[in-house]
């Protein structure tokens, strides 16, 4: 293949939804990180951040080819095949005419595998260790992840000439990751707080989101980048891409006023967490839907979303697990709403000729999406209790109780998210870390001074 | 009439609430706080700077009572309060020589 | 038409245009959001965010049909043309050799629908009912945008056979919306303030922003998101777009340069709330005369506005209507400045040999914009004025003074915007509002528990 | 050259790559604000603010033209060819089949431009005048910026016949800007910093970040932009900007991982504010090498860069220069580090044959690099320090003392960052600083109201 | 040497401020509070959890006085801030040992 | 027992802080408060409004002390704050009937 292959607009269109994808990691940490009270915000914000950092590393050292080199058994990618991106350069994928650098698809899939892993990070709010949120990271990426994503997003002759199990031969649908990103974080999620035990005060403490501004933020740029992480999954600006844009919005939509309405009916006000909550359960759910229904049917599994999604939170209340920002409820659920919708709402004329229920096509395709759904929750539950498990008894999960006391801000990453005080606060010792010891430079020492005087000109 | 002032845990400030109301307190004003004494502050580091931060956040809760109920609601407080820990905190009394609430104009002991 | 006339690089450039346009509402919300009193923010982006809910759905419904179904007189479009997005699959639009898929376009256009409503929102901070205002952006696009956006947007040809008057018949220059989308909203923003009456304590208590750094983060979002809005209008990505790009730039930074040398000389200081306002007020004159004047002449446009807007800022004193957050200063007097600066400015030569009054081109295209202006200003007006009028006897239009000195976030939305309080203020109950009540928890309830020891070890 | 030969895809990208680049601005605004005490907040951002509008006006009238017009003697561009954007209209640059408006090359160098004068900023953090800083941001990106980019960015026959000595006689690689741009700031902060002397209690009181999601936004929304800033310095969406892509990625990822196991050997803690430098440090590191080495290369410069850049950091309490945010360390040395490792790290395969030092390559690039970053560091700072001292001299860089106890948004901007209170501390005057002063609204003049009562009333 | 503390509504801090002036009192101290007492607080709801904040917030008003002056600016706060609805708030005084003005050195009434 | 509380400015409560701690006082209540007097606030203008702002941060001291150590630590606190400008500050004292630690329950001069 030649570069005079190339579609520039093509490959326009794939690398700015790359980019746009990478900036719903960020994103996530704003939504995550106003959801918890204010003692713990960073910690929240670090797990999606460092995510970014380790998944990236990992995905271009042999993640990408675990998930897309040619496949074992359907079931796992060579990860030797593109380790280190050998063979990645000057290479094109796609179909004739629409052919894209394959290096611009890996920066695409990174992405997902980076918010794939973040998502996770919700359920454990206020009480992981930060080491061992890294290492459950770096190993869930590894054992769960570039598997599941082998499973659904490698088609055979694509990238590699054999693909994943659930693409290939299930013939599940899922267009951008409602399986191999939601239900898998969302089940990954679930265990994992089950393992890791309730916060401090669950259910009787109040625990206020501490910044509802920076939730909506979030919750915003979240949608922005999802219009890169739906419609970029067409890897080419065509109609399909225009097609998933418009049921992106639209399902969003409709999930997010279903949301409001089920708080107003429910609990007598719509909430703005409500909203921002009923964006991404929307989001979630026309993820793996959104090229194979038309905007009516988006609008349809969106509002099917807003409702199931809220109504599903107080299961953690009922069962006990504490699941501190729902990623179950929206993540799992949603996750689950619009992969098995696809069975119903799936239209015969967008997706090749297979028809959900609803549009005369009876129960086959609805049996494939449920496959897919359930193969990908068991294996991410199997496997993320395994993991979770090894963690725990080796270097442990969770902080002591008086850190979780004192916040995770402070005791795992010894800073504080804001001040806003224009008291200063004082402070005995200002000392630098000195890394260039030649000419030491003395720190201003309190305790040895020896009059206030001479401090207050110091201080001034 | 008394008042009582008292510097407690930020996070024990319900238990305190619960305690006070069970004995029938039907008033207090809380406010923010930072205290500096024994119980050690804590350390930050902003790029490799590192700052001793001595102030730690503590609860200010003020009632007023009558002189009888006083003593008593010193005690209820301590008794909820105390965890046995460094920086559990510091309560004192008072005398003022007049109360008066501000809907009813209210003064003294009635007004409480 | 078959997909292989569609060209690739128009097409993506649309479609991220479509996301950064959608974009501008979040941010919207923030700009909005951080200018009121801590006690209504949430209230605040709320209006934005359930605007683009509400209006997503009524454009696939039936709107985008309104606006570019074909013409009724050159008032409305058909509404069935295109409802439910019926027709509009497979389709492409636009000139040989440049066309893009209809549903990108319809994409394109419901972001618009969505921030013109959303814009209303500001004038009416702090006070309005969550419930009318609903029901207002609900009325307002369909009585008022989506016919406003046929007169302006609906060219003879691009999507139905006939389009609207002012683009067709009047043919007044309009290239992203100066007069469908900021002079209607400033126009519907000033009756609406005037029949909802002034803040409590308007003029005598002091209501500062209580964010800027919010302020500050939807002015950023909204200029960044404006590239889409302006350069996305030429519906390609080509030289148009380029000059648009470019215009939008430095019109805006002409605005704001302005508006500090305003303020420098007036208030004595520049300020960060007027770096922002500027800017917007720059990319509201801007956004009708992007594609039809030169760089110098945008600078021009930008500068008039920066000078114009803030004078215009005490006219709700002067006037006495309590238009909260300066919708008619900044996007109705933006709007005609730049909507009229046409008329001025236009530069033959990239109109298509259509100049302006300082190119040659006499008063004949001024008029032109004058009559699109006004056309719309008062048809805006008029109606908004029935629809505000109608919702204020029926449902009512403005929370209780008790409910309204409390905060809105409250009493609308149960919430809070922000809690950093180290001291945990604590409840009595915090309890499930439970759905599934198969096995009911116990709420903790304090008020029956009998020794603080207890309580003590429960909520530690 | 007609319009038919632009292509369209490398347009879109070029497109919205600049707005990226635009976005950046803000978000370093947000980046700074949030390092700084809340008390000078909105100073911080409305330093790269209004070096926004000045720097954009500044570009169309003659930076463009300096930057990019025919060259005197390979050190500046004739400062009229472009004076104004004549002969920038209906203009094609680039090669053969990929070529794109002229006009969005202006722009999307013109966001360049923007940054690089607002990156100094950080140095001079709570202590600068505003009016000095709006002096020096003129004349620094005339004097500075302005010539650098022109020796570094102007490649012979791309925009004019003879471009930069640079680009075109040293043949230092500098895919994206390290030296023009970074190096260039860092040099600049250095002296500025200097000149300018330590903010009060330098090194006694603490000053910490007062807001660090602000800062974490900041972070998030440059990586988002830096995808623009490097990979559409491809000038095209090709294979380039996809392996540009990758390489933003992962030289982020490892020099922020990096940055934080320097913390956590050095300080105890991996801290929020270093996963957020840490970022900024890889980006910046990247930029000059991001088409010209593999992923791993990519990867070992950002690591290299988040060893290097915390270590600096400790310069500035050595030496006892007082540059606030840090901008010496990260984009000095991070651009140094990235701009020399290019000499190491060069692909010869990538660089159409000139290859790095450990790649075989001699160490003649390493000497070509050398030579690029140290001339612009030599001929910033001294440029620097002329108009630097010019300002002192003149009308002064440094707010008084008293004001910059008050802190600088107060006194030199009259606002408030923020205000979360819910105790309306009042004020006895709310005033309109009237502009139409037809008929006078009488101010409430609490001075000589009489009674209590009344004012209870007007007050409520 | 009195100290007169008032708490009182948010919103009636510059009412109660205005009038204080014109009473001719030249200072007071300010500050943040929250109370629990009488007047409800108010539900949030946070996905479907119900939370009762309990304290309300309150303005925390301190006026040094001389000892003939106390009761009268006693008066003046509670005219001020009277709206007569639950939640008006308290105000109460206490004497003084010593006042000092920290810029003069000066003590007693004179520091006032 | 004696209770001193100190209004200083905001940014000498360092100063303050390490002069007390010299002096032998071990603990302390910190609390922020604005104040208003003699004093000038400052104007903000947004959107061309300009609202004066009267009452400037503060920073409250609060010191337990036993009778005779009271007089000296007031002094303490008057020389670390005192810049000699407007704005200084307010220093007072006033008895207390009791003090309490939470902690130990011990009471009296025990507890401060
Ligand atoms: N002398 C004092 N004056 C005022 N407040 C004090 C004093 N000593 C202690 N406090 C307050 O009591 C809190 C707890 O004190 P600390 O000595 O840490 O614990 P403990 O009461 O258990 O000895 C402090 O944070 C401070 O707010
Ligand atoms: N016993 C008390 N001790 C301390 N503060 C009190 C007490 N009672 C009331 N307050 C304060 O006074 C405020 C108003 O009290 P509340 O009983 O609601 O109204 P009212 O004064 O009209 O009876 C409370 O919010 C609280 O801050
Ligand atoms: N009468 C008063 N009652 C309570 N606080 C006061 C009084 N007068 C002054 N203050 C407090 O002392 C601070 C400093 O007072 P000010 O008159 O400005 O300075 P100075 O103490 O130098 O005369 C005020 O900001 C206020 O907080």
């Amino acid at each position: 293949m030649t570069i005079l292959e190339l579609n520039t607009g093509d490959t326009a269109w794939v690398l700015i939804s790359a980019a746009l994808v990478l900036l719903m990691t960020p994103a996530l940490a704003f939504f995550y990180g106003g959801m918890v009270r204010s003692k713990s915000v960073l910690n929240m914000m670090m797990m999606s951040i460092v995510t970014m950092g380790i998944v990236s590393i990992l995905w271009v050292l042999f993640g990408f080819s675990m998930s897309f080199g040619n496949s074992w058994h359907g079931f796992v990618g060579n990860p030797l095949q593109f380790a280190g991106m050998k063979g990645t350069f000057d290479t094109l994928v796609g179909p004739e005419g629409h052919q894209i650098p394959l290096l611009v698809f890996v920066g695409f899939q990174a992405a997902f595998a980076i918010i794939a892993v973040a998502l996770v990070s919700g359920a454990v709010a206020d009480r992981m260790k930060f080491s061992a949120w890294i290492v459950f990271a770096t190993l869930w990426a590894v054992l769960v992840y570039f598997p599941a994503a082998h499973w659904v997003f490698a088609f055979d002759g694509f990238v590699a000439e054999r693909g994943g199990w659930i693409a290939n031969q299930v013939k599940a649908f899922d267009f951008a990751g409602g399986t191999a990103i939601h239900i898998n974080a969302g089940a990954a999620a679930l265990v994992l707080a089950l393992v890791l035990g309730k916060r401090l005060g669950f259910g009787t403490k109040p625990m206020r989101p501490h910044n509802l501004t920076l939730v909506m933020l979030g919750a915003g740029l979240l949608w922005f980048g999802w219009f890169g992480f739906n419609a970029g999954s067409a890897l080419g600006a065509n109609g399909l891409a225009g097609l998933a844009w418009i049921n992106t919005l639209v399902a969003t939509a409709g999930a997010m006023l279903a949301w409001l309405v089920v708080e107003k009916v429910r609990d007598g006000h719509p909430t703005s967490l409500g909203a921002a909550s009923g964006i991404v359960a929307g989001l979630v759910a026309i993820t793996p839907a959104c090229a194979t229904v038309t905007p009516l049917g988006a609008i349809a599994i969106g509002a099917l979303a807003g409702i199931a999604c809220p109504l599903a939170l107080s299961l953690k209340t009922r069962f006990g697990y504490d699941d501190a920002l729902d990623v179950v409820g929206v993540h799992l659920v949603g996750g689950l709403v619009g992969t098995l919708a696809i069975g119903l709402f799936a239209k015969g004329s967008l997706t090749g000729g297979v028809a959900g229920l609803f549009y005369g096509g009876g129960f086959e395709q609805l049996g494939r999406q449920a496959i897919g759904a359930f193969a990908v929750m068991a294996y991410s539950g199997l496997v993320t209790l395994l993991i979770a498990l090894a963690i725990k008894y080796t270097i442990g999960l969770r902080v002591s109780t008086d850190d979780e006391v004192s916040g995770v801000d402070i005791t795992e990453h010894a800073e504080n998210g804001y001040d806003f005080s224009r008291v200063g606060y004082s402070s005995y010792r200002v000392q630098q870390t000195l890394v260039i010891p030649a000419a030491p430079v003395s720190p201003v020492d309190f305790e040895t001074t020896d009059a206030p005087a001479r401090i207050k000109e110091e201080v001034k | 009439m008394k008042l009582i002032t008292a510097i407690v845990q930020p996070t024990i400030l319900q238990t305190v609430q619960v305690a006070l109301a069970q004995y029938g307190v039907t008033g207090m004003t809380v406010s923010e706080a930072s205290g500096f004494a024994r119980q050690r502050g804590h350390t930050e580091v902003y790029r490799g700077t590192e700052y001793t931060i001595d102030f730690i956040s503590k609860a200010r809760i003020e009632v007023l009572a009558t002189d009888e109920k006083a003593d008593r609601i010193v005690q209820v407080i301590c008794d909820a309060a105390r965890t046995g820990s460094v920086g559990d905190g510091k309560v004192w009394v008072s005398t003022l020589d007049q109360v008066v609430r501000i809907r009813t104009s209210e003064t003294g002991d009635d007004a409480i």
